[in-house]
């Protein structure tokens, strides 16, 4: 391998890495603050997928298209829905044990894919991106790189430092590291919990939603991309230490190298590498690379 | 015993062996009255109820939630099937055997790193193993890869030329599965009662206070997970000679999460609740996919499943096996703990 | 308590003893079983394969050889794990006397397996796992489809005709991805080529950036792609957005761009693809069906379609030559093998293995279609290796 | 009369990154003997007993039990020696009669995990352990109650007499007045009284006035260190512990 390759590989690497960060961070919010296995997680992301897939048309015709404005809504909406979910289903399961709350938001899996099948069918579909962004730039030799998966990283970094500014600045986002680490200690501070919780969850449904609608363009949407991207994010959240914003990045990244240099060197045994990472992480660290608490 | 401290243990023996007497004889009369089809249903859901109870062992009794048992389940399955020589029946005396060694070599690996960990960490690092035991026979070409594998020809059982036990022939598969039930019941039963059972129930209770009292916790959550994993290999040695065809997918992730459902529904902590579990879920599932009930919307069968799901957890986490306590609790409320 | 508890247990048992009471039926109609995924990732292909099926039933009057059909469907769920189970409850609950499926390969292989225990009569009309009609073949099993090898081979000898002397494949690595690259390495080299470098990513991945960079490193003339459904649209579409399609050509079997070039769009366009079907074929059949299919569910069919037409098209032939007496097992299988069906691909004969003798099309995208642009290989037949019969 | 000594622990530090929440602690633990260890919230008591019991592994120093280097040992190991604890939180199992909870905690004496066609409440010996140490924590007639029923001092008491099955020499006991009222109180200070002749008691209280009048010698800690050692007296008359501790120098910071 050249070292221009190289560079490209690292460059496919990082850019995988933030995408999953995305939907991994809404994952490990979730996890460390609301101490709910939330195995629906995947679910939230395919969902986003077929609302880009669903608004483009819708706002095509009724406000004049535009991809940020059906991102928009679909946020919007998204935002909702957690909060709605949080409200009518999750709030029940902080009592409850992992167990439980595992086979819970499995028995989520089964009815979101269902309704998926009712609504929107089986087919693959395509998302259409906005047309300033479907260019590329030529990247050395034959290669050019596509610009709308610039654009998708640049969102991931925006989107990465605004948690980070959230968290490390606000007082909501005191509440949350707090919340991380000592849930006691949060009612001690007198934040309303139950809004907390609601908020985090809405975010983090946010989170993936968005991660959904970013890339349906590149991925297309069909039936059963969540579970692909749930069990990839469990492995990022685990190794990255559960609740952590900063190790879910890490973990991404690392996971994303794994991923990226593994198929390309050792073919055969791609499929378990990014496992034995893990594996080796948590016998190493037992509680992840930043275990929050 | 440490979870019901009154009431069971006066109970006398008779009464609380008779119902699963009578379960043993309803299902050993079962092939002499049911279809073809159905008596191979019932033999299936037995090899599931022999998964469910082996995880039972670590999951009720241990505390230990194992998203990765399915792993020693197809391990030994790919075990029994590798083995086998292709043309003559091999013998169950070395097979099976060999099969179980195998997954218990495989639990003892994978127990012993992952029981580094704890809690959520737990579940995850279990998935984890599981998912690489997957790929390994997903991708390679260890074992025919993703298409699966056949195992054309059952395991035997004889002394010298006399053939005391044909796996290959269904009404002796189906008895043997129904021993195994039976056997693996009991042996459960016996480990429950005993000094082992009652530690492993402290370690779930409470394992800090079981170290402090001078319990090496850590070798009793591995001899469990060993014992479980190697239980579950019976019931993937049993599904291979009956499928005679072994694939990757009976690993996967999905498996896992199934045979934890199946617990729940009957009810973590009890034997009992592990084999209605396993038969409860399969007869859920059987009816959700009927055309004849639900006519066309049987295809989205995956809706009312995970529906039910949802309810059955919410409204009694404690499983249909503690489903009249519940009710008579709910009648007659006990002192409550504070 | 305790009482009530096991009562409960009991009840279950005697709850499957009554499910089982249900059974027995009457024998004038010939049932049939579809063991198709009807969820998930393959549900759409499922559905169009029993669409095609249905329609040539209803084209002959609602009847197969002067006997009524009685459907029976299975979700297989395209999980071989449960394969075995949901093949028997056709076989043993319903008593059926054909099977008709799948898709997915490892549910067809155990489907093969229980064909050959039970000597039931099955009918493959997609799954191109080689071992079908290879080392599990028996004179009970057909297909109407395909062999994984077959599209392969095909695109292999044009891509060699079209001068690509080096070749990069990529496909999942599981057993579908490379029998059909086994295929395209034969084909290829027959005709002057070479496979220079297999890349492969782990099942259902669709992370493919690194090997499309791997792909313009190697600087082949030409890239071999073997994927479906999701995975085809993401990857036809990551190598259009990488500028590799302007400089490197990409070609495929049919199912690169089958039933997806809607979520495909401009990427896919002038690629060629090889397929045993195609848009635009020269066929009166084929435009007969297509007008009836259009008709009667208001959408248009795709190969998946004619596979279940044809399956249906085959037990026709065997069941007319036997007057509808499906007991007549020996005569009845004599009737399909020898049989030439008529179909909207085009008409083909089975091989002594079972699987379609026919021609391999070469097919250009052109807007949301597959075009015919000419025979790849007349008559291929797929090798059978291992097939005993 | 000479003391018989033990448990000795000899600079033992533990520290947690930065932060050193026991520095260099030395003590005796004798036979006959109640050794108080008093201290704001945060001194590092409960670290100091987690190391000693070997729950936590100590960063620097030694522990001695009989005059045998335990430092490396794991906690099981040393509870088998004869060390035995209590928790601040109660750790009873709650489902489990009082007489179950320990039982199975003198099963560690005779563990026997192979023995699987034994049930384990016929082993004679545990059986015999956990009665005589229900009898002794003065819980003889609520033998068969489920201890989640219990009322708070019975739960503490049932806590300690977990603590006895497993027959221990040394006794780690973390605030086990914690929460009792003056009745309850009275009764735990009687069982300690009846428990020291026969074993070497470590006591982390709050209670002033209990320490006062139970121990034998105490140890005052701030920021994980010692600052003082020696008979209530003393302790009492100790400036310095009255500055940093007890809070009797206006000046000093309030205690908790």
């Amino acid at each position: 391998m050249d070292l221009a390759v190289f560079l490209v590989q690292c460059l496919n690497a990082v850019q995988y890495g933030l995408l999953l960060f995305l939907v991994a961070s809404g994952l490990t919010l979730i996890f460390g603050i609301l101490g709910v296995i939330n195995l629906a997680h995947g679910s939230f992301y395919m969902i986003g997928a077929y609302l880009a897939y669903a608004l483009a048309p819708w706002t095509a015709a009724h406000l004049g298209g535009g991809f940020f404005t059906a991102m928009a809504i679909g946020l919007t909406l998204s935002v909702v829905f957690g909060y709605l979910l949080e409200w009518g289903f999750v709030s029940y399961l902080y009592r409850r044990e992992h167990l439980q709350q595992v086979l819970m938001t499995y028995g989520l899996i089964l009815v979101f894919e269902e309704l998926r099948s009712i609504l929107a069918g089986d087919d693959v579909h395509g998302v259409a991106m906005p047309a300033w962004l479907a260019g590329s730039i030529p990247l050395g030799g034959v290669m050019t790189y596509p610009i709308y998966r610039l654009f998708m990283s640049g969102v991931c970094v925006a989107v990465a430092l605004g948690l980070y500014a959230v968290i490390a600045r606000t007082r909501l986002g005191m509440a949350i590291r707090a919340g991380a680490s000592n849930r006691e200690m949060v009612q001690a501070l007198g934040v309303d919990v139950r809004l907390l919780y609601r908020v985090v969850f809405a975010a983090g449904v946010a989170l993936a939603v968005l991660a959904g609608m970013l890339a349906a363009p590149v991925s297309s949407v069909y039936p059963g991309m969540g579970n692909q991207v749930l069990i990839i994010s469990f492995v990022v959240v685990v190794i990255g230490g559960i609740g952590s914003i900063r190790g879910a990045l890490l973990a991404s990244l690392l996971v994303a190298f794994v991923d990226t240099f593994g198929n390309v060197l050792v073919p055969q045994a791609a499929g378990v590498l990014v496992y034995v990472l893990m594996a080796m992480i948590l016998l190493w660290r037992p509680e992840g690379l930043f275990r929050t608490g | 015993m440490l979870t019901h401290a009154n009431g069971r243990r006066g109970a006398p023996l008779a009464r609380r062996v008779a119902p699963l007497v009578a379960a043993a004889a309803v299902l050993a009369a079962f092939p002499y009255v049911g279809g073809r089809f159905y008596v191979d249903l019932v033999l299936t859901t037995m090899i599931l109820a022999v998964f469910a109870l082996s995880l039972e062992l670590i999951v009720g009794e241990t505390g230990l939630v194992s998203f990765g048992h399915a792993a020693f389940f197809g391990i030994a399955a790919y075990a029994t099937t590798l083995l086998s020589p292709g043309a003559t029946p091999p013998s169950l005396v070395w097979l099976l055997p060999a099969a179980l060694a195998i997954t218990a070599l495989a639990a003892l690996v994978i127990g012993a790193l992952s029981l580094r960990t704890r809690g959520v960490y737990f579940i995850m690092v279990t998935l984890a193993f599981a998912q690489m035991a997957y790929y390994v026979f997903h991708d390679t070409r260890l074992a025919g890869g993703s298409d699966g594998i056949y195992l054309s020809v059952k395991p035997v059982l004889a002394l010298g030329s006399i053939t005391l036990l044909d796996l290959g022939d269904a009404h002796t598969l189906y008895y043997a599965t129904l021993a195994t039930l039976a056997g693996v019941y009991v042996l459960l039963a016996l480990i429950h009662r005993s000094r082992f059972g009652h530690a492993l129930n402290g370690i779930r209770a409470n394992e800090r206070r079981m170290r402090a009292a001078g319990f090496s916790t850590y070798p009793y959550k591995l001899a469990a997970f060993v014992l479980a994993g190697t239980l579950a290999g019976i019931a993937g040695f049993l599904h291979a000679v009956k499928d005679g065809f072994v694939n990757p997918e009976i690993l996967a992730w999905h498996q896992s999460g199934t045979v934890l459902l199946m617990l729940i529904l009957g009810g973590v902590g009890s034997l009992r609740g592990a084999v209605a579990g396993a038969f409860l879920f399969v007869m859920l599932k059987e009816l959700f996919q009927s055309e004849a009930i639900f006519g066309g919307f049987a295809r989205h069968w995956q809706l009312p499943l995970g529906l039910t799901i949802i309810a059955c957890v919410a409204l009694m986490p404690k499983g249909v096996a503690a489903l009249s306590s519940q009710l008579r609790r709910a009648q007659a409320p006990l002192p409550d703990a504070p | 308590m305790i009482h009530r508890r096991n009562t409960l247990a009991a009840a279950l048992v005697a709850g499957a003893l009554c499910l089982a009471a249900a059974g027995a039926h009457a024998q004038s109609k010939i049932k049939v079983g579809l063991m198709l995924p009807y969820t998930g990732t393959y549900a759409a292909l499922g559905t169009a394969i029993e669409n095609g099926f249905r329609l040539y039933v209803q084209e002959q009057g609602g009847k197969l050889g002067g006997r009524e059909i009685e459907y029976f469907r299975v979700d297989d769920e395209s999980d071989p794990s449960k394969a075995v189970d949901n093949m028997n409850k056709l076989v043993k609950r319903d008593n059926v006397d054909v099977v008709v499926g799948t898709v997915h390969s490892g549910v067809a292989m155990a489907m093969a397996k229980v064909a050959r225990d039970t000597n039931t009569l099955l009918v493959v009309p997609n799954a191109g796992a080689g071992a079908v009609t290879g080392a599990m073949c028996a004179p009970n099993i057909f297909r109407s489809s395909f062999s994984n090898w077959q599209p392969g081979y095909a695109m292999g000898k044009v891509a060699g005709e079209k001068g690509a002397k080096k070749v990069v494949t990529i496909t999942w690595k599981y057993a579908a991805g490379d029998e059909s690259v086994e295929g395209f390495r034969e084909g290829l080299k027959s005709a002057g080529g070479e496979v220079v470098k297999e890349l492969t990513l782990p099942f259902p991945n669709v992370e493919f950036q690194a090997l499309l960079t791997e792909i313009a490193a190697a600087k082949p003339d030409a890239v071999y792609a073997f994927f479906a459904g999701g995975g085809a649209v993401k990857f036809v579409k990551d190598y259009a957005a990488a500028g590799l399609n302007k400089t490197i050509p990409l070609y495929g079997p049919g199912f690169l761009t089958d039933g997806t070039l809607e979520a495909q769009g401009a990427a896919a366009q002038g690629m060629l693809t090889t397929l045993h079907y195609a848009d635009g074929l020269d066929v009166p059949k084929d435009k007969a069906f297509r007008a009836e299919y259009l008709k009667a569910y208001k959408t248009a069919p795709d190969v998946y379609a004619v596979q279940g037409y044809d399956a249906a098209q085959m037990l026709g032939a065997g069941l007319a030559a036997v007057k509808g007496d499906i007991a007549k097992r020996p005569e009845l299988i004599a009737a399909m093998e020898k049989e030439k069906i008529d179909s909207p691909r085009g008409a083909f004969t089975l091989s002594k293995a079972h699987n379609p003798i026919q021609d391999i099309y070469l097919r250009k995208v052109v807007g949301t279609e597959n075009r015919f642009e000419g025979v790849a290989v007349k008559a291929l037949a797929d090798p059978a290796r291992g097939c005993k019969m | 009369m000479p003391l018989d000594v033990l448990l000795r622990a000899e600079d033992v530090s533990r520290r947690f990154g930065g932060l050193v929440a026991v520095d260099h602690v030395s003590l005796t633990l004798a036979r006959d003997e109640v050794h108080a260890v008093i201290g704001t919230n945060g001194a590092g008591k409960s670290t100091l007993i987690d190391v000693l019991a070997g729950e936590l592994a100590a960063s620097g120093g030694r522990v001695e039990l009989h005059g045998r280097d335990i430092t490396g040992w794991a906690q099981p190991r040393r509870a088998r020696a004869g060390v035995g604890r209590s928790y601040q939180r109660t750790t009873i199992f709650a489902h489990a009669t009082v007489l179950e909870n320990c039982r199975l905690a003198a099963q560690a004496r005779a563990q026997r995990p192979l023995a699987l066609w034994a049930a384990a409440d016929a082993c004679g010996e545990s059986r015999r352990l956990a009665e005589c140490a229900i009898a002794q924590a003065g819980l003889g007639e609520h033998a068969l109650r489920t201890a989640g029923t219990l009322a708070h001092g019975q739960k503490r008491q049932l806590e300690i007499a977990m603590c006895l099955a497993t027959e221990p020499s040394v006794l780690l006991l973390d605030e086990p007045l914690a929460g009792m009222g003056p009745e309850e109180t009275e009764r735990m200070l009687q069982l300690l009284a009846a428990l020291r002749p026969r074993h070497a008691i470590l006591l982390v209280e709050h209670d002033m006035d209990a320490v006062f009048r139970i121990a034998d010698r105490v140890t005052v800690m701030v920021n994980g260190a010692v600052i003082a050692s020696g008979d209530p007296g003393a302790i009492r008359a100790n400036t310095e512990v009255q500055a940093a501790y007890l809070g009797r120098d206006a000046d000093a910071a309030p205690a908790g």
